[in-house]
């Protein structure tokens, strides 16, 4: 189980091949590799730096792995989330579940990037052609983060 | 205390992190935003508006009522945008 | 879109790389990855043969691939699938679906990976410690691939 | 007219292909499978139970009452166990 909050990029093949190498319970990893797309909210944008909490985020990865790991029958669970300045086609995050069932690797990949995308404590400065712009909150993301919510 | 500002509440303040010993009269979360904004008018704009600041003590998140002591590692943010 | 079916292992990284090279509209790429479990049905095993229909494969992964870029908004959609003899923990399949929108990207794969695991003509031979054994086609992964199945 | 086998069913006939030229008498993927099982015991065998054996025609999964012609490829396999 791992969790990395770093400013380099990562090697997805390599991520792989780490998690699963040697080990033979694994019928499947699920992956989702998260990119900057050119085009948010209708606008242009150039380039966008992501701001964080260094230590609370780290903190906070942990947590919500450590959740899907006890929700679903994980072999494994990473994720590696970038800050900084990112440009469009930069891969910015990566989250990997390994079991030996498929859906429980696709529904804690999913839950984890529903997560990570609305609730992880990341700030988006958007550079535009009008200038830089901070990204406010949006509601359908906590909408995605909401189906996750467990029934008490 | 040590204060840190993230985000937008970061550029409008103008500094990322304050340390300072509080007066007596901060015993919370919302007595301390109060107290900060008398510090500039930088800070009174950026913090008027209590809704879009969240807050953590020592790395967790935390309501208004929660309480800080000189000791403690606060920080203010807008809600965050995710990853 | 790409469908390769090979006797020979793929490498992850490099087909995510050709994936997504400079292309900025994706927001992110959702793969799948299965590997050979050494335990199946309770039975160790210690290899496994897929038998195929070279060609028929070929057509029908081509025409799931098509369901799936008709059902979901998707940039790319990617299938390797390889047969011959393979061993506890190497790679069998990968899926990647690459989508402005996650969850497209989420239930294509999904999609498409319950399908290739039932549907797909491929026939396993099992060896085990008491020989070999042809596998028998199951229900419950037909019922995997059955939630998928459109309302008319 | 070309046969493929695939699976137990080419295990247990013992070959993966056969051609030839089918008689008058089949018409269709039933009457072909009835004509396999007189070629041998081990077509006898194999094809004993028509519920496991699936047929495509020019590699599209068809039903029993498909027609086929001389120039045809049949496959006959089991069920599908995926991938």
């Amino acid at each position: 189980m791992t969790v990395k909050v770093q400013r380099e990029d990562f090697d997805v093949g390599a991520e792989l091949a780490a998690m699963t190498r040697g080990r033979t319970s694994i019928g499947g990893v699920t992956l989702f590799v998260g990119l900057v797309r050119d085009m948010a909210g209708g606008a242009e944008v150039s380039a966008m730096t992501l701001e964080h909490y260094p230590g609370m985020t780290e903190k906070q990865l942990e947590a919500i792995e450590a959740e899907a790991r006890a929700r679903w029958p994980l072999d494994d669970a990473l994720i590696i989330h970038r800050y900084g300045r990112l440009e469009p086609g930069d891969q910015i995050v990566l989250v990997a579940t390994a079991s030996a069932h498929r859906d429980a690797a696709f529904d804690s990949c999913h839950f984890l990037i529903d997560w990570l995308k609305t609730k992880a404590p990341f700030w988006k400065l958007e550079a535009t052609p009008e200038g830089e712009r901070w990204v406010e909150a949006k509601g359908s993301d906590d909408d995605a983060a909401a189906r996750w919510a467990k029934e008490s | 205390m040590k204060v840190l500002y993230f985000a937008w509440l970061r550029s409008k303040i103008g500094v990322a992190t304050e340390t300072f010993d509080p007066p007596a009269e901060v015993t919370d979360v919302g007595t301390l935003v109060e107290w900060l904004k008398t510090r500039s008018p930088k800070h009174a704009d950026a913090l008027a508006n209590s809704k879009v600041v969240k807050v953590a003590v020592n790395q967790e998140h935390v309501a208004y009522d929660h309480p800080v002591s000189a000791g403690d590692e606060v920080a203010l943010f807008p809600p965050v945008t995710g990853g």
